[in-house]
């Protein structure tokens, strides 16, 4: 069984030979062909995660480490002692990355063969595709920071890629694709520049960026770990503990290391801090890397405008994988932020402003994709919240059960958007005439009533939005709920203040999530077609709707995979905390939480409460005639709504205060620091002007003919400077002259600084 | 030392790559009053076999298949044939290959097609060779300019035009200058140590610092001098100021050349006059060397003003001079890092690895300009990026991965190249001047990935012309871009040999 | 050898004085000719330098490396005025204020 | 005197140098300059520099400025540039502000550079090491730590290096040996003193005669007399108390009574010899004899009188020969043509090539029949532009 672990290389070679294959042969294989091979080589991958997963399983979940074939000598300096191996970790957390991943990938893959059938690039969308499996995977598999980090800018690319993918859509449309795909791509380099930072430090602390060394298994010092018992694997015998393998130690072990013996500091040459500082320190750079890759305050205002994109792509970067990233990531580093308390601080109160700010926005939005998008930043910010109270369990199976049912959404809305295409095509069909230039197939005023028209589309889109709310039975309520209670939980029983914030906020995005939730639902599908177009919108082809239905029985049992202890019957049925016990071999501090009654009872009841909410304001009479949102309308709500609807001004605060300011700095740096500065400022503020004026004095003084001398003066000054403006941006050679020999000054005053300082006795 | 030495006790054989070349440059011109005006292409062809048969004679030394001579010295310590300047040679002779190929069809198109260029670019690379190799302070001053004054030459090729004469005589001008600051800078190393050999020099700068002599101000001061000469040759800020008016207006052919051959030569000489002259110039009880703190500050200033200026570029040749502003900064980073003993051969490495990477990129950046440049020098502006890949995809589609390399993206030669660098000054303590380096390389992501933008996403006419000799230099860079970027080992295995022969 | 009777510091002085003379030169003079002759006084100057420390240091280096900069100052000097009669003859004029082609 | 000299030839130099940078005539700016060349030239002769002066004279002033000159009058450009009216006013007070400050930087590292002398310093010794001790293998030689020779076989001498001025102990043990750890053969003190040269002779035999140090310290300088040179002789026959060297040929003695562990220096001219060694006052048979050779001008030899042990035990004295060349006179044409011709003959090539350079370049550059020529039939591949392209939409400034 363990050979199967050999097989790792192959989640990257698959994707990698599909990609190539689409690449060079894709105008020759037609739409079928391509779709074959790009769906394929996601199934291929999604069936090598499996037998992964199997191999886990029968190896009693030992951790593997693979090389790259070819690339094990990736990055190596022997002087310097550093090695960096192009090496794959298989655990039970990577495994599951992969399965959701591959899973969920393949599944977009098929529907986007629908989806996309007649663009004109069809083979180019398979390419990209295939790329970001490939990037994907990469990210989950690498044992080291750096190949994460590889994976982490390859997605980008990728995404940045689709989101532009139309960028040759008529008129604006093409100019707000491009748009939105910078935007992502700029934002996300914010982020990334943390990521960067933070694994840099992470090198310099430990001197490698391996996770683990092969043959090395986590240890667990602390004495928290102690007092909470594993649930099904006994903790490691207390001699072993004392045991500390051979060599050289992983990151996250050495830090584990470290920890216990305390006291252990960093030097960084200018600073020395204290180990817990500096963990600190990366633990907060990986966060600002996180709220870029996973959407959360600040950094979060790229999602919702990513989803220009094709809705697949939506579905599968931008909700079920890339963007949990981040959420990926911070499990992965779950011993720094363990240790790191006032990150863990942070990260809660960010991941749980996050989910209530952007479950707040959702309400607001017409466009059926962007309530989708808040909908997955709101969930985003569960799952870092979750990260944030240590419930690092919690949040990988919020992870995975999210990626069942948002992906479901997306394909849903997708499903939804070209029926209504098909439909609008169906009316104007003939009539060119019929100047219908408002029509927005995403608008969801214009739909209503689909219903009938798109039943299977309907029913698999009312699933994922029970999982979402967090209904009992579906998916999203266990998760959900492990969450909630985890961030109580951790409240009361470590009295940290983060687990009281986190469970405030969560529960009142929870509540918003089912209202917004409904109302969408009522808006598409309920009351009467409020547009021709909806009136006759057909349902999607098989490509499209067999992967819905398959994702909407996964929303419906994927829960149960992790059933918490102490639930009435499931528990004895299924097994507690079946998933939370699979990870706790890669992830140290994954717990288990118990099932509270109480809290279930009201959070469901919450949810069904604002579902009802949202029943009697989008009732029958009122989307019948729907031009205005209700909640626009009635007085009460009206400012909550158009600041909803506004975003909260998010991306004008943005614009305002970033990127103008930005942009002037950046012109301003060009013109005034390179001409002016050195043509002008330094020249003429410096050196002319004190000059002159000193000149000035003396003719003042020396002359008689006092004022009017003055003031003819000043006249003359103002004609030549008015004409050294205009002349001095051009490239006399002796400007350059003049500034080597100022360089050369530099360069002297710079060299002789030590001396200079010995003189001044400093 | 008392007598004269025969001619073979010189060791000439250790440098047989570069005595190879300038012969072979002698001898190609020569031979080449015998080929008729119409058949240039015969010279140009022997060029190639030339620098090919060099290139062949350097890999064969470091990979150490073959030892030329006897140890590293050779000409009494003039000349220094170690893994540094092996490496040094290899660089530099790949990209003269490529400056010849993409010069042949651009000469014919501006209608100057004469066998003067081949022979100046030949001299002007054994000049940067012989700089690699230098061992004293007059082999780093004549090399220098040996490798200038051919391309003072070759900016003004395309005279009569105004704009090719008038760089040539900007660059001329300047560069004469310059190099009155890198003598006298010499003259006072000499006063304050009485040798210009480095061997010597590091002794005799040992012995200044133990005694801590006050001649040090004179040592330092002259360090300074020399350092100003060759940060002009860099483009380091503040003496970057020739640059973008050298590079737009010189003709692109010699541009792609010039841009690295000259950093190249540049950092080599850098390399050597600090790490092995200079390595132990150490004041007041510190491990790093005096004048790291000067070379870090001068990298970041050119990091920054390169990346910043770069953004508001509208030509591509201008774009790429501001941008080979920035990649001096970046390579500077590693030239300090060589300051602090214990990294100097781990920064010395990134310095070569970085230019190795730099070579392919840059010299392919320049080619597709070359490629889409008009006969009459218009065209090089970002607008003719506009919708290139709709015409030509597999230009466009090289320009991206030269692009995506320039900015540091992973799996590409660049990223290799400034995680080198970045490392080795992390390990030197030099943390600040890296965070700097990695927020600039940041920044210059906006500038590089819009001209990726134009060629994707914006409609345009999108011309180009692609002869087979360009083509081929843009698949040599291409593929040595990727390649690199994504077996760093390649390049890091035969990185780890390289040393300086003295300075320890 | 006899005692020169002059310390080494003056020609080395002096020779500061005429480099940042030719420095000034190189800077202000608008006609390139006298631009390179100021090049060629900064040069000259270093080699006064180079030939008193050699004095100093009792060596050779100093004054082959003197001989190697006047070799070199007559290669650059062609190359120069090369380029100034080219330059002439387009312009008709060898005043570098006048080179001001590029403006960004 | 020879100040008053030096600040009368410095103050025309100045000034030369500043008439040339206001002179707006460029015929009178270059005129001015050869001045100041002349004035360099003189400051060279007083530096001891003949050839450089000469050199300064012919090619600078000579050659290169009437090239300048040429090129001139070519242009008819004396006057055609106004001559020294900078673009902006402030531009001359700026760069006259910067000047000042780089000349007082300069000023101060030159009075704090330790060169306010007026005599060459004198150079650290030169050291080198000779082995005739009697009756041991290949030797190595540690001066203070540092080895100075290795594997150094009977009659053999290392090379001169400098070293530098100090105490030091000499230590010679075995080829191959740990300094530290064997018992040295030899070991004893030395001074070396700047400005000398010394041969450190080991003399002595194994296991009878205690091996000792003979350190003959000498000068290496070049000789006053044209047809001179230098010859020290070493005794380092422990059996013969005194011994003499002659002339076979005059019969004259150049060297009485040399006790053995003594050396001595003295002058000899040039010119073919042989030279014999003779005991003390007898005449008879020579000890040992050194074949006819010629000796010359302005080297040193080292004539060390050794027994050298036969493979069957016995003994044969004889007479080491080893000679060096004296250093040459600094600055003059025969000292800076052997430097060119020894260790800087690959920078001389480089100017070479550099030098043809400049002559391809002013070619290039110049010749009308080398500017745009014909198109030949060629495809023409991007033709020029005819309409301008549309406006950036990035604001390029």
């Amino acid at each position: 069984m363990e050979n199967f672990f050999n097989l790792v290389p192959l989640v990257v070679l698959i994707p990698l030979a599909g990609m190539l294959i689409n690449l060079f042969a894709g105008k020759h294989l037609g739409e079928r062909g391509v779709g074959i091979v790009g769906a394929g080589a996601s199934a291929l991958t999604f069936f090598v995660a499996v037998l992964l997963w199997i191999a886990q399983v029968n190896t009693g979940y030992k951790a593997a480490v693979v090389d790259m074939p070819l690339l094990a000598d990736w990055i190596t300096i022997p002087s310097a002692n550093v090695t960096i191996p192009w090496a794959f970790r298989v655990d039970t957390l990577s495994v599951t990355m992969m399965l959701v991943v591959t899973g969920v990938g393949t599944l977009i893959h098929i529907y986007a063969i629908g989806y996309m059938h007649g663009d004109e690039r069809f083979p180019r969308f398979f390419v990209y595709m295939n790329m970001f499996l490939l990037f994907m995977l990469i990210l989950v598999t690498g044992n080291n920071f750096l190949m994460m980090f590889v994976g982490w800018e390859g997605v980008g690319l990728c995404s940045y890629l689709l989101i532009g993918f139309w960028f040759d859509k008529p008129k604006g449309v093409g100019w707000r694709n491009s748009d939105a795909a910078r935007k992502a791509f700029i934002v996300n380099r914010v982020g990334d520049f943390g990521l960067v930072l933070g694994v840099l430090i992470t090198f310099w602390t430990f001197g490698t960026l391996d996770f683990y060394h092969p043959g090395e298994e986590p240890i667990a010092h602390h004495a928290e770990a102690a007092e909470e018992p594993r649930l099904f694997v006994p903790p490691i015998p207390q001699e072993e503990k004392a045991h500390q393998p051979e060599g050289p130690l992983g990151v996250f072990n050495q830090a584990e290391v470290w920890l216990e013996e305390g006291g252990h500091k960093v030097d960084f040459g200018m600073v020395s801090l204290s180990f817990e500082t500096t963990l600190t320190l990366i633990t907060l750079l990986f966060l600002l890397g996180a709220t870029g890759k996973s959407a959360q305050i600040p950094l979060f205002v790229w999602l919702p405008d990513a989803m220009a994109g094709p809705t697949p792509v939506s579905a599968l970067i931008h909700a079920a994988t890339m963007v949990t990233a981040g959420v990926y990531m911070m499990v992965r580093a779950n011993v720094f932020y363990h240790a790191a308390e006032l990150t863990s601080f942070v990260v809660a109160v960010i991941g749980a402003t996050t989910a209530l700010v952007a479950g707040f926005i959702a309400v607001g939005q017409w466009d059926i994709k962007r309530v989708l998008a808040y909908s997955t930043v709101s969930q985003l910010g569960f799952m870092v919240a979750a990260v944030g109270v240590g419930a690092y369990a919690a949040a990988m199976f919020h992870l995975v059960t999210h990626a069942c049912f948002k992906a479901l959404l997306f394909l849903g809305s997708g499903s939804v958007i070209h029926g209504m295409e098909h439909g609008h095509h169906h009316v104007t069909h003939g009539h060119p005439s019929h100047l219908d230039d408002d029509f927005d197939p995403q608008d969801m005023r214009f739909m209503g009533g689909l219903k009938e028209r798109m039943p299977v589309t309907y029913w698999t889109y009312l699933f994922g939005t029970l999982a979402l709310a967090g209904i009992i039975p579906f998916a999203g309520f266990w998760s959900k709920d492990e969450i909630l209670l985890d961030s109580l939980k951790a409240g009361v029983n470590k009295g940290l203040l983060g687990g009281y914030i986190a469970f405030v906020l969560l529960l009142t995005a929870a509540a918003f999530t089912a209202f917004y939730m409904w109302r969408q639902v009522s808006l598409i599908f309920l009351g009467k077609p409020r547009h021709a177009a909806a009136a006759h919108a057909e349902e999607s082809a098989r490509v499209m709707t067999v992967p819905l239905i398959i994702l909407a029985a996964l929303s419906l049992l994927i829960g149960f995979i992790n059933v918490p202890g102490g639930f009435p019957i499931l528990d004895w049925i299924l097994g507690k905390h079946q998933f939370t016990s699979f990870l706790e071999h890669s992830v140290t501090y994954a717990h288990a939480g118990t099932f509270n009654f109480l809290l279930a009872t009201f959070a469901v009841l919450l949810a069904l409460g604002a579902i009802y909410l949202a029943r009697s304001v989008y009732s029958e009479p009122v989307l019948a005639t729907l031009r205005r949102d209700p909640l626009e309308v009635d007085p009460r709500t009206q400012r909550g709504f158009a600041l909803a609807n506004a975003k909260l001004y998010w991306d004008e605060f943005y614009f305002t205060y970033i990127v103008y300011p930005y942009r002037n700095a950046a012109y301003w740096l060009a013109q005034e620091v390179d001409w002016r500065f050195w043509h002008d400022y330094v020249h003429n503020r410096l050196i002319r002007d004190p000059f002159n004026a000193a000149t000035a004095v003396l003719t003042w003084r020396v002359d008689k003919g006092l004022i009017d001398r003055a003031f003819d003066g000043l006249g003359w000054l103002t004609r030549r400077v008015g004409q050294r403006l205009r002349t001095i941006q051009t490239g006399y050679v002796h400007m350059y002259a003049l500034s080597v020999l100022f360089g050369a000054l530099l360069v002297m005053f710079l060299i002789l600084v030590p001396l200079i300082r010995d003189w001044l006795g400093l | 030392m008392f007598s004269v030495p025969d001619l073979s006790d010189l060791n000439a054989g250790a440098a047989l790559p570069a005595i190879f070349l300038g012969a072979y440059a002698c001898l190609l011109m020569i031979v080449d009053l015998f080929i008729p005006r119409t058949r240039k292409q015969i010279t140009v062809a022997l060029t190639l076999v030339g620098l090919g048969a060099a290139l062949a004679l350097s890999l064969l030394a470091l990979g150490d298949v073959v030892e030329f001579g006897d140890g590293a010295v050779a000409f009494g310590g003039m000349y220094v044939a170690d893994r540094f300047s092996d490496a040094v040679n290899v660089t530099v002779l790949i990209t003269a290959i490529l400056g010849v190929l993409v010069a042949y069809n651009y000469l014919e198109r501006i209608r100057r097609q004469r066998s003067e260029y081949y022979y100046l670019l030949l001299f002007t690379t054994l000049g940067v060779m012989v700089m690699g190799a230098a061992g004293d302070l007059v082999i780093v001053f004549v090399a220098l300019e040996l490798l200038s004054i051919p391309l003072y030459i070759l900016s003004g090729f395309r005279w009569p035009q105004e704009a090719s004469e008038e760089s040539a005589l900007k660059y001329f001008i300047l560069g004469a200058f310059s190099s009155g600051f890198l003598v006298y800078g010499i003259a006072l190393v000499y006063g304050a140590t009485g040798t210009t050999d480095f061997r010597a020099l590091w002794q005799s700068i040992g012995q200044i610092v133990a005694d801590d002599a006050s001649s040090k101000y004179l040592l330092l001061v002259g360090t300074g001098l020399v350092l100003v000469g060759l940060g002009f040759k860099v483009a380091a800020v503040p003496f970057h100021m020739w640059t973008p008016d050298v590079y737009q207006g010189a003709p692109t052919s010699v541009v792609a050349y010039m841009s690295v051959a000259a950093k190249i030569g540049g950092f080599a000489a850098l390399a050597r006059v600090l790490g092995a002259g200079m390595g132990n110039l150490t004041l007041g009880g510190e491990a790093a060397a005096a004048w790291q703190s000067t070379v870090w500050i001068i990298a970041a200033l050119t990091m920054i003003l390169g990346n910043v200026v770069a953004i508001v570029q509208s030509d591509l040749k201008r774009l790429l001079a501001y941008s080979s502003i920035a990649h001096a900064g970046y390579l500077l980073i590693g030239v300090a890092a060589v300051g602090t003993p214990a990294v100097t051969d781990e920064a010395v490495r990134a310095v070569v690895m970085y230019l190795v990477a730099y070579a392919f990129t840059n010299v392919g950046a320049f080619a597709v300009i070359i490629a889409v440049e008009k006969d009459d020098a218009s065209n090089t502006g970002l607008d003719s990026m506009r919708g290139l890949a709709a015409r030509q995809p597999l230009l466009a589609a090289s320009m991206a991965v030269f692009m995506l390399s320039l900015t540091g993206i992973p799996l590409t030669a660049g990223f290799v190249g400034k995680w080198f660098v970045f490392k080795s000054a992390v390990a030197a303590d030099l943390i600040p001047v890296a965070v700097i380096g990695v927020l600039t390389s940041l920044v210059s992501a906006y500038y590089y990935l819009r001209i990726v933008w134009y060629m994707y996403f914006e409609q345009g006419k999108g011309e180009a012309y692609v002869p087979a000799p360009l083509a081929w230099a843009i698949s040599i860079a291409t593929v040595g871009t990727l390649a690199l970027g994504i077996f760093p080992y390649l390049l890091s295995d035969l990185a780890n040999g390289i040393t300086l022969a003295f300075g320890r | 050898m006899g005692s020169s009777g002059v310390s080494i510091e003056l020609y080395v002085l002096l020779s500061a004085v005429l480099f940042i003379m030719g420095t000034i030169g190189v800077l202000l003079r608008r006609n390139a000719i006298l631009v390179f002759m100021s090049v060629e006084l900064m040069l000259n100057a270093a080699n006064l330098a180079l030939v008193a420390f050699a004095r100093q240091w009792a060596g050779g280096d100093g004054h082959l490396m003197v001989f190697f900069v006047m070799t070199v100052a007559a290669a650059e000097v062609a190359v120069g005025l090369a380029l100034i009669v080219a330059i002439f003859r387009t312009k008709k004029s060898i005043d570098i204020d006048n080179l001001h082609l590029f403006k960004e | 005197m020879e100040l008053t000299l030096f600040l009368i030839v410095g103050a025309i130099a100045i000034v030369s140098a500043a008439m040339m940078l206001i002179s707006e005539n460029a015929v009178y700016s270059a005129l001015f300059l050869i001045l100041n060349f002349a004035c360099i030239a003189f400051l060279f002769l007083m530096l001891h520099a003949p050839f450089l002066a000469m050199v300064q004279i012919t090619v600078y002033a000579g050659a290169i400025m009437v090239l300048f000159l040429f090129v001139i009058m070519l242009l008819g450009a004396e006057r055609v540039v106004p001559g020294f009216q900078p673009r902006f006013r402030w531009f001359t007070p700026i760069v006259v502000v910067l000047a000042l400050v780089f000349l007082v930087i300069a000023s101060i590292a030159v009075i704090n550079g330790e060169v306010d002398t007026t005599e060459p310093r004198k150079s650290q010794p030169y050291v080198r090491v000779v082995h005739v001790l009697d009756g041991a293998g290949t030797l190595d030689f540690y001066l203070g730590d540092q080895r100075v020779a290795q594997g150094l076989a009977f009659g053999q001498a290392s090379e001169y290096l400098q070293w530098r001025d100090g105490e030091y102990q000499l230590t010679a043990v075995e080829a191959g040996q740990d300094p530290q750890g064997a018992t040295p053969l030899l070991d004893q003190m030395i001074a070396l003193e700047k400005g000398k040269s010394y041969s450190l002779t080991a003399v002595g035999r194994l296991g009878e005669a205690a091996p000792q140090l003979v350190t003959a310290a000498h000068t290496l300088d070049y000789s006053d007399q044209k047809d001179g040179l230098r010859a020290v002789v070493v005794n380092a026959l422990p059996d013969r108390l005194r011994v003499d060297l002659r002339d076979m040929d005059t019969n004259e003695t150049l060297v009485g009574a040399l006790r053995y562990g003594e050396t001595r220096e003295f002058q000899l001219s040039k010119g073919v010899r042989s030279l014999a060694l003779y005991p003390t006052g007898s005449q008879r048979t020579p000890i040992a004899e050194l074949p006819e050779q010629e000796l010359e001008a302005n080297t040193l030899v080292l004539w060390v009188f050794a027994e050298q042990r036969q493979p069957d035990n016995s003994f044969r004295d004889v007479i080491v020969n080893l000679r060096a060349d004296a250093t040459t006179t600094f600055g003059s044409p025969t000292h800076i043509g052997r430097l060119l011709l020894s260790n800087y003959v690959l920078p001389f090539q480089l100017v070479g090539l550099l030098l043809l350079v400049a002559m391809i370049g002013a070619i290039v550059l110049t010749h009308e029949a080398l500017g745009p020529r014909p198109r030949l039939v060629r495809r023409l591949a991007n033709p020029p532009a005819v309409v301008s392209q549309t406006a950036p939409t990035e604001p390029s400034k």
